[in-house]
């Protein structure tokens, strides 16, 4: 293959088996494992895989590039394109970031609905990622049982805002809707609903011995590497780096919850898996603190109606589902950000797939892709 | 179990084993040849099916058909065959070798048909039904020895394929 | 004529054996179109079952709950353009479907439905079954290689590699069982298939509870040789869909797909077939001398009616489960058909001279759908296999405990 | 018609050995003559099992016996022939012209 984008050197001590040509294989953009759009190129002896190379872009949208045309409020809504399976937490990271360069803070009763939503949105996340996860090592049930519960989650978003997926369930300054009636019981009810549900997970998974066997040992990535490749989020923390935006920066209402941070040892697909039934565990933990302390009040801050920052730049992260989603946004003083760079987490951690799956087989690339959770319109923008 | 239209079936299977075999010899890619050599080797179980010989047509299939063509076909993907395929396909001595080859079955037929007194027309009557018990009774008795012997020459063959074929041992 | 037909059906052996060609090609026939009613039956139950373990309905569209939907599926393959790759080797990529479904329907020759419903009995029956089901990974090899593509290729080398490795497991548990055979008056075993069975039946023990663990240890190693065997999950590398995208059909669409199909589910049969025949008895019912004695073999007998009129029943259910809707109205009336075919089949099933003759084969297609059962169930339960994992399986757990459980036999049937 | 004796048998295996033997020496590739050796053990295994129907079941056995040393050929033939693909790159049977490399 002479692909122009292609350039892997072996090593002299990576000869394939008979010395012959290695096989070199597209995974992708039409496979259906590679969740989207990621095009892998994989160079391969028999089934080991002696290199990898993410070709991205074909979900590329420009969003970036959209923002500097957009005003800031108008641009709110094409953040939650980017990574659509969490396009709460998008949104909130966006708004905060704003609100940052705005000097103004939400109302505390915006805060605890923005956390509820961000954590319901992040038990979505984690449900789905199970789910394909589960599907890309073979086992086709835990995706139907995954949806069934997000069906849940989806429905209290429909409520609360209207939309299901690409919710825009925030804005500058605080949220635009108030609860809905029932909502708090409608989010305790979900609670009771899905706590078991997790435990139905684990039961089909954590103890299976295929499971354990295609996961334990497989795409082992050290906490070094992942900080040299800033990879975050379970990822980061399943390789035992106690490293959660929600406790280090706390931002939004997360200062006043009590939860665990969970982290793994070895850093292999095992672990992150094991840190992300954990982490939706603590989700639901926040939920039901938020859901019963959840004070009366505002929801929206005094904001102008025309958002005119002063000029400056800001930076802000947030703990999103699949790590840290930051915004880098400058201003010029217009009603437009002169430019706005995102941090996606999905990104940065695709990087480590080539260190990750070095050596392993091509079940493994599988297995990795499907632990680094990666959303390609987030990876793509 | 009496063999239908015994001459139907012989002449059948004989010209798809004898078509399939010049088949091997002449194709020029070597997954056609295996290929043909697969046909030729069920159509020999066949044969020995109508000699009364149903295990080692078992055998045939099982060992041959199922067992050595995979691991023909096995190497014949391991090995690069587009660069074989445009190559000359014959050697230089083709001439000779045919000659002498055809000289060969020309010795053959002759022996058979001078000699074909030497051996009785008669066929013994072997007991079709316990065929697989008495080969097993005469393996594991008369040919005891011999059969220790072709355990040791699978386990040579073993060792030696895996010597020459792994490149650090 | 129908004295002719009443003549053969008492007759004591199969149409093969007493050399009735006739009665041989009548046989072929049944079961080509048996087989090819279970494979489509087998399609809709797989879809059913494995939706209803995943919280879904499955098929509900094409016929009353479905029922419809294998053959739509069929005619959607028939129709569909049969694209070859421009570069894939014509006649390789032409023949290799055909082989694997020749060697998938040949194996039936030997499969005894019955002590007469065979088509044949062979002396050397376990061994041309396994000889020719392995067969098949030539085909699969073929149309791997064919395609001239990566995926099909991976898929092909991960499958002949995954079934020459599990064949072996598999022979020795074959053997293992074979050597049961043996255990009687005369000292001499057997290959033939209903050889095995009758030697079941003398020794008065289905062979999977012989020797105690040793038989159930054996039928185990089969079992799951057989999964392997037969490129079902959990080792469904061969054509694991989220590695290989499909395997060794990727290349494949429309009616040769479907024979890859229809060869994969009617190799299912067939292996499960022979661990019925190996190690559950065949066509014996079950607990024949524990519930012995004739009020016992006449409540049997009747087992198959009732089954069918049970089926039948539960259609009827449906009927009146479904919306009253007047666009339901032809689907519900489809279905109280079919609820009163099976019903009427049952019925008949109850006559004594059908009933007498139904039993072997009632109980053959009971214990094999059990298996067809065990397969949907791997395939809604487990994650897949690593290819590494798999060999590692194959020789080093399956293989030992197959020698382990035929040195034990062999010792245990010397000194018992 | 004319019964079929053992003889057309003989005949048959005979010209299966001629074809055989046609592939070990005119082929040029490797895999081709390996399979060529192939033919020719079930020449004479045609012979061994067509004999056996005269004088008893031991040419069965030695046909069986055949099988497993073809099994035990063509492994090891084949391992050579992979060792010499890795070598030389080429499966071309003039090519072999050293005894070690």
């Amino acid at each position: 293959m002479t692909d122009p984008t292609f350039h892997l050197e072996l090593q002299e001590h990576e000869k394939t088996f008979l010395d012959s040509n290695e096989l070199i294989i597209n995974m992708g953009p039409q496979h259906p494992a590679t969740h989207g759009v990621l095009r892998v190129i994989l160079k391969l002896d028999g089934e080991k895989v002696l290199g990898t190379e993410c070709v991205i872009g074909y979900l590329h949208r420009g969003v970036e590039k959209i923002a500097e045309h957009r005003t800031y409020t108008m641009f709110n809504p094409y953040v939650d394109r980017m990574d659509y399976v969490a396009a709460v937490s998008n949104g909130l990271g966006y708004c905060e970031s704003v609100e940052k360069l705005l000097n103004v803070e939400a109302p505390p009763r915006a805060k605890y609905i923005r956390v509820i939503l961000a954590e319901l949105n992040r038990l979505a996340s984690h449900m789905l990622w199970l789910g394909t996860h589960a599907l890309d090592i073979g086992a086709i049930t835990p995706l139907f049982y995954t949806f069934r519960d997000r069906e849940e989650i989806l429905k209290i978003f429909e409520k609360y805002c209207g939309a299901r997926l690409t919710t825009h369930a925030f804005r500058i300054g605080g949220c635009l809707y108030e609860t809905y009636e029932g909502f708090e019981r409608e989010v305790k009810k979900f609670l009771e609903f899905v706590t078991p549900k997790i435990g139905e997970y684990e039961e089909l998974l954590t103890t299976n011995r295929i499971w354990v066997e295609r996961t334990k040992g497989v795409g082992t990535i050290s906490a070094k590497d992942c900080i040299a490749l800033g990879v975050t989020g379970p990822v980061l923390r399943a390789s035992g780096v106690k490293w959660d935006i929600r406790k280090a920066q706390p931002y939004a209402a997360y200062a006043d919850f009590d939860f665990e941070v969970p982290i793994g040892q070895s850093g292999d697909t095992y672990d992150r898996y094991i840190v992300r039934m954990e982490e939706m565990r603590q989700s639901l933990r926040i939920i039901a603190q938020a859901i019963d302390r959840i004070p009366e009040g505002p929801i929206m801050a005094r904001v102008p109606k025309v958002i005119k920052p002063p000029v400056g730049e800001i930076y802000h992260s947030i703990e999103a589902p699949k790590g840290e989603l930051g915004y880098f946004i400058v201003s010029d003083g217009s009603t437009q950000p002169y430019r706005v760079r995102v941090r996606p987490p999905s990104f940065v951690n695709l990087q480590a797939l080539d260190l990750m799956v070095r050596d392993q087989l091509v079940a493994d690339v599988i297995a990795v892709i499907g632990t680094l959770d990666i959303v390609l319109g987030e990876v793509d923008r | 179990m009496q063999p239908v239209a015994t001459t139907f079936f012989f002449y059948f299977l004989s010209g798809l084993t004898l078509v399939a075999g010049i088949l091997v010899i002449t194709r020029r890619n070597p997954v056609h040849s295996a290929l043909a050599l697969i046909l030729a080797l069920l159509g020999q179980a066949g044969l020995y099916l109508m000699l009364y010989a149903p295990f080692v047509a078992g055998v045939q299939i099982i060992l041959y058909a199922g067992g050595i063509m995979v691991l023909f076909l096995f190497v014949i993907m391991l090995v690069n065959i587009e660069k074989s395929q445009k190559e000359e396909q014959f050697n230089k001595q083709w001439v000779v070798g045919i000659l002498a080859a055809v000289a060969l079955g020309v010795l053959f037929v002759l022996v058979y048909t001078k000699g074909k007194s030497l051996f009785p027309e008669r066929v013994a009557q072997l007991p079709e039904q316990s065929n697989t018990q008495e080969i097993a009774v005469m393996l594991y008795g008369n040919y005891m020895f011999t059969f220790e012997i072709a355990s040791l020459l699978l386990l040579v063959a073993i060792i030696g394929a895996v010597v020459m074929a792994k490149k650090r041992i | 004529m129908l004295n002719y037909i009443k003549s053969y059906l008492d007759s004591t052996t199969t149409p093969g054996q007493a050399g009735n060609m006739f009665w041989a090609s009548v046989y072929i026939l049944l079961i080509f179109l048996g087989l090819s009613v279970a494979v489509i039956a087998m399609n809709w139950l797989e879809r059913k079952i494995l939706a209803h373990m995943q919280v879904r309905l499955g098929p509900m569209r094409v016929g009353p709950h479905g029922l419809l939907q294998p053959i739509a599926d069929a005619i959607k393959l028939l129709i569909k353009e049969d694209i070859m790759p421009s570069q894939a080797d014509g006649f390789v990529f032409w023949v290799a479907p055909i082989i694997v479904v020749i060697t998938a329907f040949t194996v039936f020759i030997v499969v005894p439905f019955g002590p007469t419903h065979a088509v044949t009995d062979m002396n050397i029956g376990v061994l041309f079954m396994l000889g020719v089901s392995s067969l098949s990974v030539l085909g699969i090899v073929m149309a791997g290689w064919a395609s001239n593509s990566h995926y099909p290729l991976m898929g092909a080398l991960r499958s002949s590699a995954q079934m020459v490795s599990y064949e072996i497991a598999m022979g020795l548990a074959v053997v293992s069982a074979v050597l049961m055979t043996s255990l009687n008056q005369t000292g001499t075993g057997t290959l033939s298939m209903i050889g095995i069975v009758q030697s079941q039946q003398a020794q008065q023990v289905w062979f999977a509870f012989k020797f105690f663990p040793l038989g159930l240890i054996a039928f185990f190693v089969f079992a799951v040789a057989m999964v392997a065997e037969t490129n079902r999950a959990p080792f469904d590398l061969p054509e694991a869909e989220s590695e290989l995208t499909a395997g060794f059909h990727t290349e494949y669409s429309g009616f040769r797909w479907s024979l890859f199909f229809l060869a994969e589910y009617s190799a299912m049969i067939a292996v499960s077939s022979i661990a019925v025949t190996l190690w559950l008895g065949g066509w014996l019912r079950p607990f024949p001398h524990l519930l012995s004695g004739s009020t016992w073999d006449v409540v049997f007998s009747l087992l198959p009616g009732i089954t069918f009129l049970l089926l039948g029943l539960i259609a009827l259910v449906g009927v009146f489960r479904m919306p009253k809707h007047p666009y339901f109205r032809v689907q519900t009336i489809g279905l109280a058909g079919f609820g009163v075919v099976l019903g009427l089949i049952g019925l008949l099933l109850f006559l004594p001279p059908v009933r007498g003759r139904i039993q072997d084969i009632f109980w053959f297609s009971a214990k094999v759908a059990f298996f067809m059962y065990l397969y949907i169930w791997y395939r809604g339960t487990f994650p897949r296999y690593r290819f590494d994992q798999l060999m590692k399986v194959g020789w080093k757990v399956l293989l030992p405990v197959g020698i382990g459980v035929l040195i034990l036999t062999a010792v245990a049937g010397v000194l018992l | 018609m004319v019964p079929i004796t053992t003889l057309h048998y003989l005949v048959v295996a005979a010209a299966l050995f001629v074809l055989g033997v046609i592939g070990v020496l005119t082929r040029r590739n490797v895999v081709i003559v390996l399979m060529s050796i192939e033919l020719i053990l079930n020449a004479v295994n045609l012979n061994l099992v067509a004999f056996s129907r005269i004088y008893g079941l031991h040419g069965q056995i030695f046909a069986i016996f055949v099988i497993t040393d073809a099994a035990a050929e063509a492994a090891v033939g084949l391992g050579i022939l992979i060792a010499f693909f890795r070598n030389k790159e080429t499966v071309n049977m003039d090519e072999v012209d050293l005894l070690k490399w």
